[in-house]
């Protein structure tokens, strides 16, 4: 886990085509941006559009698959925080999970124990996760690569623990967040809800990920000497990922526990934070896209593979399929891990590819 | 004053565990920049293996072990081959989360296979039972042999890595791929060296693990592993030595903390609680780090412009 | 070739030494760069010449000694500070940022001229778009001043060495510093390139006033550009003037250049690119 | 939105998750998770018994069908699988979930639908409010550990005459009310809690609690936990040549065979306390069932004793199945009921909680076997 | 001795060299030469085997080492000195001329092979057990040399190797180029920016333009040819 970018530059292709970091003065950059506004568009509608569908499908048990669908964005938010911070600003830190569980923490305990509104609730928890961020960025500025992937590691685990020691202190046996504003006791505006903040969070990091300070993470990431010779503050901008990761999280969390309706010492463990981690890497490490894919697939995959019967029968032969199902996505994992080296975005790179290169054949140039 | 040294031995012997866990994380990262996740899963598999072999077929325990022990080589190349291989040349972030998939196949093939494992269950050793008795204190006789079979591993090992023409490319594997090959050597075979090595590792450490507490299943080395790689971390990562004296630092502050600790309270809190006892350990890591980014024997990363 | 008077000094080093454990990679160094001139460094492998800019541009710290820019004590500030005062610099081995656009690198190296935060970064519209349209064509314009447009949209890391050492050119370039250090920008670029190279950094000289500071161990280049030669041996001055007499210095000659080099460099009368 | 209480059923049924020749009902086991050794077993006990029902006409004419989920043991996943169980899968009922923390989750779903819960698996499962009202639709089976607290504390006092106890307990809800109601009763009966460590389930180590424990001389060390950490500590105090003078006692979730066998040869003498005896007819009919089984399995028995008692009370609930009728069974029909395992169970509407009997047990050859009478917690504790 | 026909070769789907043909004859020094983005380096990787070739044949000593992995043909007597030096930045000097034998057995050898290699470059035998990453540019240069050398190869591909060198030092790897091949009969290939000096010690050379051979001919023939003047020489 060195720091080395996740590209091997050496011998790597020329992706010119790579919509998320070239501009758009060429004709083709012209129909890539296009054609991504209309995957966006599409992308909404989509979003729209699926309880509708949902309905149809499942009919009676349409909102508990919205509910469950709604999962996906919450894990959407986690891996964009994960992809910033890892993906973009380069520092390999495995410490997401405890913003996730302390933000949860935060959330329940100002409103189910103190009785605060839930909107004070959140903001506490997003604006205490982005300061453990701050507090965590500082010394990560000193340790760097697998260190600080163990280090950090260390964290989420001491923090689950810690939390769990406040549990059982408190003497509670779970931790309940009870009272939610009315809406968000409804799957259906929960789901809307929760994507209208996926949504807006893309498009506010897609644009601050080709602003300057995008910039500077990338060139940190490339190059961290030559990113400080051109006067990029490594500090400033390090613990800024941090922050902003951390802050990101801590939203994702609390909505975790708004959408579990109880939060858990195990939001910050180890197997979480790694999730995440996966999450960048099946996606595509520094790419949007890559996010929403490794989050669906890290965070998705497992609930849809328990909905396999159990026993499973062929023929005459019985699987008991739930006692492999972490086999069978580990598995999945290691495939998707060989054939997509660098994440399932890789894919719609190619595919993008393709698609701009048909365009100019037949073009005006 | 006999308890203490108790504790101070027992904490000697559990960073040993550490320790000798570490080294095969340590091959592996030195030779391919990865920390791997499945390192547990691997030592697990081969112990619940020799546990079949003494349950199953009734196998002598000596002849039981150097089966598993040439299981585990045979398991270090069939890894290689069927999993490593294929992503040799992925982005480290990819090799990494790819080791934490194969975590979870092992573990699942483990348990379909031998349903019996997935709870715990008894593993008896020779050395069940026997001990030594030092004044008040009390060595068992697997103590004592992880004791040295830890420190000659690392021994040897150390010298394999840093002077034969073997350890010098396992380590510039580590550096450069490419350049590997330029050099003529076979990175494919040295790769399945590093992986037959470090899974024979891995054998040795969870059976003396298994044999230590007489328990075993198929998750029984998760609980460690974190420590472990803790202590690398603090060793520094790159230096056998290193990894082995953090192993035994976080073993042995452990012990000491949570001997020190009990009973004592700080106003409402439980300081003996094991919350606490993990949350100084981390703050102590921290510091270290912090004092010594490279970890306590580790180099410091060099890149020149 | 008159010799330089400096009058005003834009870059001082004082009694400057760096080590390495045991090894003395710069000892005692004094050097006086004059504003608007092209200060050439040279000397045999090793004998510290990038450990020099290195220490200019804040990436190493020196044991002991001094260096001022403009006056202003330079050790003190922090590498990243350095860059906004007006010193850009290339690099020995390229160090582009490799996974982007060629146009983004001199975005990139704009940094320091550009005001937006995460907040109007993270808008459509508004100061951030502004002043990264405005970068961008400046970004353009050093490009096309070096012939380097073409490759504006490739990737970095893709391009041939020789392209991407001129790319580093035009990445120090971009923001238009007082001083650019230049470590080694002619190695591996071709011949014919290496005179185009000479007339534009004379160009930028004399055009914009820059000040230079080459690391060369291409003669071509250096007796064509440089003011003054300074040749470092094992960390100390060996020689300094006017490049003809620095270069046919014995003692240079001797530790330094070897003899079918110092032939090949009078026999060839390279011609001095003036502006 | 509508959410999944109204009935949509399209049988001529009388409720959700119940047809003309079905009921469907519903349990949260982790069969994957670190839960996992207990509730595999308990799964397999289930099905084991709920077949036997079927095979033999089912339930006033209706077969049982047991839709299980797994929540990974994690408490934030237990709400989805619980909705799974109601919203997709259209169970009838909630019969188990695993885990203490986990049950109270599915408790403020099924409570807020009125659905009957029966059979929490956590001795620090919730059926009680704050106010000690009995939770409308929960009904516990299993005793709760403060009340075992009470037994092991009159038990060694009064039976083995332990003056000076040591306890390593888990330190959360499976540990920390057992440190109350133990400590208590010891004093009541003049000895004394001398010395008690708490362990974290992941804790690799266990030899600073070997010596903690060991540094105070109790007479008894009591182990209150799961079965494998406990069985690590044991290990490590053997290691290290420590064995207490009147040796261990382990609280229920270790009556178990397969404990007795990881302890091995250290585990010979040990007492355990229990309270699900198979000396009983259904305990004869279960080991009858399982004599292939390799090892008699606790678990496995409470599975099936427990499916029994939900299997009575849906049967005493009546052809006209709904989720009143079941509830008023429950609430009703259940008056010294005997369980079948030991002790007699009573469920009034004030009073939700399970069994408080409990006896004791010693392993003899790596067997475990009964040495003791059941012992009531109502009787010695208070 | 290496005999290439009709190599294409490239990456992804970008083609870089389209079909080039050329022969090295054993004991000669050729040098290929040609402006930025040529493929020169593509054409060195393909020949070391770093790179895989689309189609076309190489043959090193008679034998299709086309489709050989880059070690076998280290082993078959193919060295490289690779653009950008490529060296093992965490091993010290030693270590990395102690790679560079890797194929090798003798232990004695390998010790005076490093010796004499420390005679031509002294700069390295100073920095003998410094890391490589601590290098200059120059040094590390020399090293990646040394270390091509350890190999004892039949056939030596330099990408560049006067790059970054002092001129001094220019001047004695060219000797080292010169006398390997006259005492030892090495054979090499030789990429160079610096075609004065490549074409002195060249007996062919083969000018590559967007990735094909534009010309060739005896080195000496090129030397005074305008166009090779004014394009590769610098006028
Ligand atoms: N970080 C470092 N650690 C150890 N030694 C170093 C370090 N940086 C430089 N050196 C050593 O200091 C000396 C000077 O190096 P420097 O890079 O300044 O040389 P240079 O003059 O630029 O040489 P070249 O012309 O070959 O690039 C070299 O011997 C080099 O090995
Ligand atoms: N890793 C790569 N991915 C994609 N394209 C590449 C890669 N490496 C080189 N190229 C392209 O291949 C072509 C030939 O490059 P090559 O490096 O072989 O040139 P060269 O002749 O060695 O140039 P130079 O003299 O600058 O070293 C160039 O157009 C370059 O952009
Ligand atoms: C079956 C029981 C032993 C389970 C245990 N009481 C728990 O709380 O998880
Ligand atoms: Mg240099
Ligand atoms: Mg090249």
């Amino acid at each position: 886990m060195t720091q080395k970018p996740a590209v091997d530059q050496e011998l790597a292709p020329d992706v010119v085509a790579q919509p998320e970091l070239t501009g758009k003065k060429t004709l083709g950059g012209r129909l890539a941006s296009q054609r991504v506004w209309l995957g966006c568009i599409a992308g909404i509608l989509a979003l729209i559009l699926l309880p509708m569908l949902s309905d149809l499908i499942f009919g009676g048990s349409s909102d508990f698959q919205l509910h469950h669908i709604s999962l996906i964005g919450i894990f959407i938010l986690a891996a964009l925080a994960q992809n910033i911070l890892t993906g973009y600003a380069a520092q390999p830190s495995l410490g997401n999970a405890a913003f996730f569980g302390v933000s949860a923490y935060v959330l329940t305990w100002l409103s189910s124990d103190l009785g605060q509104p839930y909107w004070i609730g959140i903001l506490a928890a997003v604006v205490v996760s982005a300061l453990l961020g701050l507090i965590v960025g500082t010394p990560a500025l000193r340790i760097s690569g697998a260190h600080l992937a163990v280090a950090t590691l260390g964290l989420v685990t001491t923090v689950g623990a810690l939390l769990n020691f406040w549990d059982t202190t408190a003497g509670r046996q779970n931790y309940d967040l009870s009272n939610l504003p009315d809406f968000l006791n409804d799957d259906r505006t929960l789901y809307y809800f929760i994507f209208a903040i996926v949504v807006c969070l893309l498009f506010l990091s897609y644009h601050l990920l080709h602003s300057r300070v995008g910039r500077a993470w990338i060139a940190i990431r490339d190059n961290e000497t030559a990113a400080e010779a051109f006067g990029i503050n490594l500090t400033k901008y390090k613990l800024q990922a941090f922050v902003i990761s951390a802050a990101m999280t801590g939203l994702a969390g609390s909505l975790y526990a708004t959408w579990a309706t109880t939060a858990s010492s195990s939001m910050s463990s180890a197997d979480q934070t790694i999730a995440f981690l996966a999450m960048i890497v099946v996606g595509g490490l520094g790419s949007l896209t890559g996010s929403i894919l490794g989050a669906i697939f890290v965070g998705f995959l497992p609930l849809l593979l328990g909905q396999l019967p159990s026993p499973m029968v062929i023929g005459s032969f019985q699987l008991q399929i739930s006692t492999l199902i972490t086999g069978i996505y580990g598995l999945l994992l290691l495939l998707v891990l060989i054939f997509f080296p660098s994440g399932l975005s890789s894919l719609g790179t190619q595919a993008g590819n393709w698609l701009q290169r048909k365009p100019s054949k037949g073009g005006t140039e | 004053m006999s308890a203490f040294l108790q504790v101070v031995i027992a904490g000697l012997v559990t960073g040993s565990l550490y320790g000798l866990l570490t080294l095969g994380i340590v091959l592996i990262y030195r030779t391919t920049g990865v920390l791997n996740f499945a390192y547990g899963a691997i030592a697990s598999l081969c112990a619940c293996f020799m546990y079949i072999l003494l349950t199953g077929p009734r196998l002598n325990f000596w002849i039981a072990l150097v089966l598993t022990l040439l299981f585990s080589l045979l398991l270090g190349i069939v890894l290689e081959r069927g999993f490593a291989r294929p992503v040799l040349h992925a982005p480290v972030f990819t090799k990494a989360i790819a080791t934490l998939a194969l975590a979870l196949v092992l573990e699942t093939i483990a348990q379909a296979i031998w349903p019996q494992l997935a709870e715990v269950q008894h593993f008896s050793t020779p050395f069940e039972g026997q001990a030594l008795h030092l004044g008040g204190v009390y060595l068992s006789a697997i103590d004592i042999v992880i004791l040295v079979v830890t420190a000659s591993l690392m021994l040897v090992l150390n010298l394999f890595l840093m002077h034969t023409r073997m350890g010098i490319a396992m380590r510039a594997m580590a550096d450069n791929i490419p350049a590997t090959r330029l050099m003529g050597a076979s990175v494919g075979r040295i790769f399945m060296l590093v992986w037959a090595l470090s899974s024979f590792l891995a054998a040795i450490c969870g059976i003396l693990l298994a044999g230590q507490s007489n328990l075993i299943n198929v998750q029984f080395m998760d609980p460690i592993l974190l420590p472990a790689f803790i202590g690398a971390v603090l060793g520094g990562l790159d230096s056998l030595p290193g990894s082995l004296i953090g192993g035994i630092l976080v073993g042995l502050v452990s012990n000491l903390l949570a001997y020190f600790l009990a009973g004592h309270m700080l106003g409402a809190v439980d300081m003996s609680n094991p919350a606490i006892r993990d949350t100084l350990i981390f703050v102590g890591f921290v510091i270290v780090l912090l004092i010594r980014p490279q970890g306590l024997r580790g180099r410091a990363l060099l890149r020149r412009v | 070739m008159t010799e330089v008077v400096p009058a005003r000094s834009l870059l001082e080093i004082h009694k400057l030494t760096v080590r390495f454990g045991g090894l003395v990679a710069i000892n005692e160094l004094d050097l006086q760069i004059a504003e608007g001139e092209i200060f050439a460094l040279v000397g045999p492998n090793g004998a510290g010449k990038t450990t020099v800019l290195n220490c200019i541009s804040g990436l190493i710290k020196p044991a002991a000694g001094n260096i001022q820019f403009e006056g202003r004590e330079l050790l003190s500030l922090p590498a990243h500070k350095r860059a906004s005062l007006g010193i850009g610099r290339t690099f020995q081995q390229l160090q582009l940022f490799s996974s982007m656009t060629v146009l983004d690198n001199l975005l990139t190296a704009r940094h320091t001229q550009l005001q937006a935060g995460i907040l109007s970064g993270m808008l459509p519209f508004g100061r951030s778009k502004r002043e990264d349209a405005h970068a961008r064509q400046q970004a353009m314009e050093t490009l096309t001043l070096l012939g380097l447009e073409s490759y504006a949209q490739r990737r970095a890391g893709s391009l041939p060495f020789g392209a991407q050492k001129l790319i580093g050119v035009a990445r120090a370039l971009v923001l238009h510093p007082r001083l650019v250090l230049l470590d080694e920008p002619a190695a591996g670029v071709p011949p014919q390139e290496v005179q185009e190279l000479a007339t534009r950094l004379r160009f930028w000289q004399k055009e914009l006033g820059t000040t230079l500071l080459l690391i060369e161990h291409n003669m071509r280049l250096v007796q064509a550009v440089a003011d003054r030669v300074c040749v470092l041996d094992y960390g100390s001055k060996l020689a300094e003037g006017d490049p003809k007499t620095v270069l046919s210095d014995p003692a240079v000659l001797e530790a330094y250049l070897g003899r079918g080099a110092s032939k090949a460099v009078q026999q060839e009368g390279v011609s001095h690119v003036e502006g | 939105a509508c959410g999944g209480s109204d009935s949509n059923t399209t049988t001529a049924a009388s409720a959700p998750g119940v047809s003309n020749d079905t009921i469907t009902i519903g349990a949260v086991l982790d069969t994957t998770g670190p839960l996992k050794v207990i509730c595999a077993p308990i799964l397999a006990g289930d099905q084991l018994y709920f077949d036997k029902i079927n095979a033999a006409g089912g339930i006033n004419g209706r077969k049982v069908k047991l839709v299980q989920v797994s929540d990974d043991g994690v408490s934030t996943k237990t709400k989805g699988a619980v909705r799974q169980l109601f919203e997709q899968d259209n169970a009838f009922a909630l019969f188990q979930v695993c885990g203490s923390g986990n049950a109270n989750v599915a408790e403020s779903y099924i409570s807020a639908k009125k659905i009957p819960f029966v059979d929490p698996i956590g001795g620090g499962a919730k059926f009680k409010d704050a106010q000690g009202k009995a939770l409308p639709w929960v009904w516990m089976t299993q005793p709760n550990y403060g009340d075992e607290g009470h037994v092991i504390g009159y038990y060694l006092t009064n039976k083995q005459h332990a003056k000076k106890v040591g306890l390593l307990y888990e330190d959360d809800v499976l540990g920390l009310q057992q440190k109350t109601t133990l400590g208590e009763t010891l004093q009541k009966n003049g000895a004394q809690l001398v010395a008690s460590v708490g362990y974290s389930p992941t804790q690799p180590d266990f030899t600073a609690a070997v010596q903690t424990l060991k540094a105070s001389h109790p007479d008894v060390i009591v182990l209150n936990g799961l079965p494998g950490p406990t069985a690590k500590f044991v290990a490590a105090a053997t290691s290290q040549g420590y064995h207490p003078a009147m040796g261990y006692l382990a609280n229920y979730p270790m009556a178990d065979n397969s404990w007795a066998k990881v302890l091995g040869p250290a585990g010979e003498g040990m007492y355990v306390s229990g309270y699900t005896s198979t000396t009983s007819p259904v305990g004869q009919e279960y080991l009858k069932a399982t004599s292939s089984d390799a090892a008699f399995s606790a678990y496995k028995f409470y599975g099936y004793i427990n499916s029994k008692i939900f299997s009575d009370a849906l049967t005493k609930a009546g052809k006209n199945l709904t989720r009143d009728s079941l509830r008023d069974a429950l609430d009703h029909d259940f008056n010294n009921y005997d369980t079948g395992f030991g002790p007699s169970l009573t469920w009034t509407p004030d009073k939700h909680g399970g069994v408080s009997d409990f006896m004791f047990l010693q392993i003899k050859k790596a067997q475990l076997t009964q040495v003791s009478d059941f012992i009531k917690a109502s009787q010695v504790g208070q | 001795m290496l005999k290439v026909e009709q190599l294409h070769v490239g990456y992804g789907s970008l083609e870089v060299l389209h079909g080039i043909s050329f022969d090295v004859p054993e004991g000669a020094i050729v040098a290929i030469l040609g402006s930025n983005g040529a493929g020169k380096t593509t054409l060195m990787r393909a020949l070391s085997g770093l790179i895989p070739i689309k189609s076309g044949k190489i043959d090193f000593a008679g034998k299709a080492v086309g489709r050989l992995v880059a070690e076998k043909r280290l082993r078959e007597g193919l060295a490289l000195v690779p653009e950008g030096r490529d060296l093992f930045g965490s091993l010290t000097v030693r270590e990395n001329l102690l790679m560079g034998a890797y194929t090798r057995r003798s232990r004695t050898e390998i010790e005076q092979d490093i010796e004499r290699i420390l005679e031509r470059f002294p700069r390295l035998k100073t920095r003998l057990q410094a890391h490589a990453a601590s290098l200059s540019g120059g040094e590390g240069q020399m090293l990646a040399i040394g270390r091509a050398l350890m190999s004892h190869p039949r056939l030596l591909l330099l990408d560049e190797p006067s790059h970054g060198l002092a001129p001094i030092i220019v001047e004695t790897v060219f000797e080292v180029i010169e006398q390997l091949n006259r005492e030892e009969g090495l054979t090499i290939v030789l990429v160079e920016q610096n075609a004065h000096q490549a074409l002195e010690v060249a007996h062919t050379a083969y000018i590559l333009q967007s990735g094909s051979i534009v010309l060739n001919g005896e080195a000496t023939t090129l030397t005074a040819n305008s166009a090779v003047q004014e394009l590769y020489m610098g006028g």
